[in-house]
């Protein structure tokens, strides 16, 4: 019995936190926050470690990792504030067209980085506004909203009824729709008939690639809430108020407790999520509810709380800490808020209708 | 329980609504420094109803203190959405301290200008070594002939790109025990030395900055108090400041707004309010803000009766408020999804942005103004009579 | 402007405190609580006070006095866990009686302690279990559960439309059922088709009285939680570890401040509950509703952190600190639970269908 | 990820289950003491399901430590609800304290007879002026001629009354500093002197004692290590005790049950799991059990592999179980609303009252073995490196 990663798996994080140490250093996160530049040059130095390609079979030209191999990663991207599109291109996107087996021609593009494909579900999770797809006839009109990745080649599109297509990013027309969080990009996709190819009208491929997001978005959280505690307790262990290092004060001891209290046994049960959605499907959905909302909230305490540790300088911009925050935030929102997310964790066991 | 100011106070009420409609076109002043802003300013202050308290000869009404009468202005002209008269720490921080503890010199100099627009002053009391702790504050003046020669930093100056002067605290004691190593000194900001910059905060605002003091030179009488009493100056008004960050009214305006964007935001077709999950934490918010509310009377009715006290309703104020403003703005974000993500340009903003903006600048606010942890402190020591933490003296 | 008690109300709140200190020490509570004795010796001296003619008109023999005064009351008697029939008989009883205009030939009774009214609401509230109550041809039958009162003379019992009936004790089976506080007592009446008199079938004299019992019930939750929190002070300022006193622990500290933060703000909001039932009738029901449920969960938060900063002396029975605990647990749970009576501020605002 | 254990274990498991197959109709012995008890003792030593690694010598089954097959023993008899062998801090704390610490002839004298049942022990610790601070117990022996005489009291012994034995701490040197002062001592329960009162809990229940000692005479070889080394003897296996006190299965079958009773308990004729705020709670409880399962497999498995590591996730399991415990049993209190408060010979009374007891119980183990602020100290010490509190010396 061996619970935790694999020797491969800690040599794939550490070769990612490697690379994103050396590269992607916080100005460049700046830089793509601020809008100097664009996430393109991430993606592709990511693509030499093979992230693109990551659960993509090696006879499509990928590495033909899991899932818990993803969790792996995001967690390195979350704790490093990372811009890319990891969730929607190399997670969403390979999942949908292995799990429906049409337009498996992109994955190499995909492997390779020279295809981004976004993602468009907020219609089938929970609608907000006036969004709103319908097709007919192969063509698709309406408007999605809050896709992921702004720029994207292609969409994938899950209505309400939760069938997925794809469309052409240069068929429609697409405008950024900036968040609080800036490392990643969301857009209003707005489609006027144009064409859209079904991918697939079984729901269970929708929902097997929206479990896999879920698990790798929460793995996200759980990177960045940790790194924010990482800062926070070696802040307050060089921070002096009062002629001694604030970490010497019971309550600045006890705010870091706790949220470490919170985080640690969400890294098992994202590593566990992880593992299930590979290797135990019967409870592999649960998981990847629970493990979304239970993130969802302990990032968000987290987050404040080291913010809180780290006094006037965690409100500024000068540590920059405020883009871990603000990716807690994201990650809480997109694919599910919590509530929306618990309530089919009850609907998935019977408890509720 | 008696909730009425009286006959004289409602009579009063009605005189302020008559000068409200009277100016119901005014606008709010573009920017302090405006011409129109000095124009409003005068107007009212000639009215009575800013600097109210001030005296004649500084420019001021000169009316003896009256909260009630206070509290019915900022009542009146809040509902009624009127510009109030020109705020900032000059004229909240400054004068009073000045009146107390300033020169006749000091009082005809400064007041009067600041009072009316002319001089706009910015604060530097913190470092970025001295938060919680302010009184360890490192930035040095030292006595070289008439002048004191200033050399560090402060930090977390809202309005120091704007601002003429700056009244500050600075260690001219090195030797002296912390507490009495401080004075408190004004000196104009286009002194050459100092050296400005923006400090961008986790909304991405510049709503603070940074100010560098090289060998900056400061006449000997720009001191208010004597040396080594600038943290008695200082604190004869500091604790003025922590009150107004967490106002229970603020609180309930914008419990309405929420309501009203959980009335009209949707979530799969179905309107906000009527998720069970958003409602019922919608409700144990407004309880908490009815609360809080309630303690305000309180907090008011034990200034105004003198033998009556509510030292803990007060003292409590700024711990509760920011992080129950923090989980009201909190509540929005969550129920709004995806959409309550939207900043910046973004044509989905719902209220123009505050949603997020609020949720980042409270909790700016239960760091700033005194810790929440340093609340804490303060509320178990000084309202529960529980002893300090042993001291440490380096 | 006067935001606060008035002369007469603190001297009322002292007369009751001091009475209280004299005569139902801690040890008088625990005989009561374990059956050892009965509550009517201290209902007895509590109407030497005029307690339970408080709200009762002096032309039926009462003090005539409002709202507020009961919550003053109330505060005085969670402070002390006294055991008495206080919500029943003195505060809801009168209401209905005089809202009704019916039997006010009971309120002489009731204010010299003679008689005690019993009241049987859960169903009207929120039906548990079983319960149900039929009313037909003058005749009542099914049963009532947890209502107040095990040793009451009458009973007013509420249907689910919320008319009320008095029955008599001696008509009906009444059994007594134990609840974690045993200061109070609640009780099982089964009524098997006996005389029922028709006191109310106004919903709003029902209303009425249930507002009133539960801001005066909140009350009783503060000056409960207030004990707590001055005996935990107490206590932490002479218990010493380590080589002082817990009370100069930053932790322990911050523990009390932040139940004084919570608790202090509950003193203004009972108060102005309690005057807005005698002079702000827009406001009460509001009012009622968000009081109750804000010191439920205030007392939950300050009897559970109390507790634990009595460490284990708090778990024990030594100081009785749990009889204070209990206290605020039923109060939470008697006469709607937070949830519930949350639901229906909203319905009063039209928030909610 | 490998969570089977492999074939050997797997095969173990089969034993371990047709054991449990033949032994089907076993009853829980009524109390530890009986003839009954003592029996199902031998015959669960015998096949090796308990005292598994104890030495041959001493009367266990003298297995080298295997976690994982006391973990499948573990499993297997919980899930088939089987008995156990005899429990109590004679055979959890004392014998393993004995077996590093204690010599031959104590080895030989009260390890057996404490195994098979025939010597009941109590822990005498905690004093009412030593709690969280354990090392600053004052209960004294003196030592006078052959005979240690003590003199105080202990407090929060469970099973005094039943108890044979008392394993115990002692100052028996005055002047050392704390930690060097104390030694480890066994006493037996009918010496004369001693006094057992029993002590009553807020579920009213007695599940504790407080113990008084007035002259006290033991035989001086009855100390276990050597004099002033006590503190260490009894830290040798302290921490087992507190990881017990949260376990993840436990909360999860405790979760199993709460779903039922919502499933069968109503208000005003719905279901409580149909209420979407108590079924939203229970929810996010389930999140919270089902994260600390998965810690405690990590835990498990850093056992097994030396070259994993988790202290943290060890370390945090009795802060946030407890916590966690007492919160799952406050949502049944709730859900139930009056019929909740159920206590005592109540006919209404749910799960046979556990609900109210467990909530009140947990409050305890918050409390206990430990508080929960202390395990924060140790969590921000040991765990995360941050500095000790300025010790006070008196």
């Amino acid at each position: 019995m061996r619970f935790g990663l694999s020797e491969e798996q800690t040599l794939l994080s550490d070769s990612i936190t490697r690379f994103l140490a050396d590269n992607v250093p916080l100005e460049e996160v700046r830089k793509v926050a601020s809008g100097e530049a664009s996430d393109s040059a991430v993606w592709q130095g990511l693509t030499e470690l093979g992230v693109p390609g990551l659960m993509i079979p090696e006879d499509h030209g990928g590495v033909g990792l899991g899932s818990l191999d993803a969790v792996v990663v995001a967690d390195c991207l979350g704790g490093n504030v990372t811009p890319s599109p990891f969730i929607s291109s190399a997670v969403i996107a390979p999942t949908i067209l292995l799990a429906a087996g049409k337009r498996e021609d992109l994955l190499g593009s995909i492997a390779g980085g020279e295809v981004r494909i976004g993602i468009a579900f907020g219609e089938a999770i929970g609608a907000r506004v006036d969004a709103d797809v319908k097709v007919s006839g192969g063509k698709i009109s309406g408007k999605s909203l809050f896709a992921l990745d702004t720029q994207a080649d292609h969409f994938l599109v899950a209505t309400k009824g939760k069938h997925i297509y794809l469309v052409s990013a240069s068929d429609c027309e697409v405008t950024d729709l900036p968040t609080v969080d800036r490392t990643r990009t969301t857009c209003e996709i707005k489609y006027n008939d144009v064409a859209a190819e079904l991918i697939s009208d079984d729901p269970a491929v929708f929902t097997e690639a929206l479990d896999r997001a879920r698990v790798v978005m929460a793995s996200d959280t759980l990177g960045a809430a940790q790194h924010m505690i990482d800062e926070a307790v070696a802040y307050a262990k060089v921070r002096e108020q009062f002629n001694r290092p604030i970490a010497s004060f019971q309550a600045v001891k006890h705010m870091c407790a706790q949220m470490i209290a919170d985080l640690e046994p969400c890294r098992s049960m994202v590593w566990y999520a992880g593992h299930a959605l590979d290797s135990v499907p019967e409870e592999a959905r649960l998981l990847a509810c629970h493990t979304k909302a239970h993130l969802a909230e302990v990032g968000r305490s987290v987050s404040k709380t080291a913010t809180e540790v780290h006094g006037g300088m965690g409100f500024t911009d000068l540590l920059g800490l405020h883009y871990w925050f603000k990716r807690c935030g994201f990650n809480r929102q997109m694919l599910g808020v919590p509530e929306v997310v618990r309530e089919e964790a009850a609907r998935l066991q019977g408890l509720a209708a | 329980m008696e909730l009425s100011f009286g006959p004289e106070y409602e009579s009063f009420r009605e005189e302020v609504r008559d000068f409200i409609t009277t100016h119901k076109d005014q606008q709010a002043p573009s920017s302090a420094g405006s011409e129109a802003g000095k124009s409003w300013q005068k107007t009212l202050i000639e009215a009575g109803y800013t600097a109210r308290t001030i005296p004649k000869e500084y420019g001021g009404f000169g009316a003896a203190p009256d909260m009630v009468k206070s509290r019915i202005i900022n009542e009146e002209f809040s509902t009624a959405r009127m510009p109030g008269g020109l705020g900032g720490q000059g004229i909240s921080m400054l004068i009073p301290t000045l009146l107390e503890m300033g020169t006749d010199e000091q009082k005809e100099q400064f007041i009067k200008p600041t009072l009316h627009g002319e001089m706009v002053w910015c604060q530097g009391y913190s470092e970025p070594g001295a938060g919680s702790d302010l009184a360890s504050l490192r930035t040095s003046a030292v006595l070289d002939g008439d002048e004191w020669v200033i050399n560090g930093s402060k930090i977390w100056t809202s309005t120091a790109h704007l601002a003429h002067w700056m009244f500050c605290l600075v260690r001219t004691e090195p030797d002296a025990p912390k507490h009495n190593g401080i004075s408190f000194l004004l000196l104009r900001m286009d002194t050459p030395g100092i050296e400005i910059r923006p400090l961008v905060d986790m909304t991405m605002n510049a709503n603070f900055n940074e100010v560098f003091f090289t060998d900056v030179r400061v006449p000997k009488d720009q001191i208010v108090g004597r040396r080594g009493q600038g943290w008695q100056v200082a604190n004869a008004i500091l604790g003025h400041e922590r009150d107004s960050l967490a106002d229970p009214n603020a609180s309930m305006t914008r419990l309405n707004s929420l309501i009203d964007l959980m009335k009209t935001e949707t979530l799969g077709g179905e309107r906000l309010i009527d998720n069970p999950l958003y409602r019922e934490r919608l409700m144990k918010i407004q309880g908490r803000v009815m609360a809080m509310r309630y303690n305000d009377m309180r907090v008011l009715s034990s200034r105004l009766n003198k033998d009556q006290e509510a030292p803990l309703a007060r003292m409590i104020t700024k711990l509760q408020g920011t992080e129950l403003r923090h989980e009201l703005e909190a509540l929005a974000i969550d129920a709004m999804g995806e959409v309550g993500l939207s900043f910046g340009s973004n044509p989905y903003l719902r209220g123009g942005g505050s949603w997020q903006y609020q949720f980042m600048y409270f909790l700016g606010l239960i760091i700033g103004g005194g810790t929440n942890q340093i609340q804490k402190n303060i509320i178990s020591e000084r309202g529960l009579g529980m002893p300090k933490e042993p001291k440490i003296e380096k």
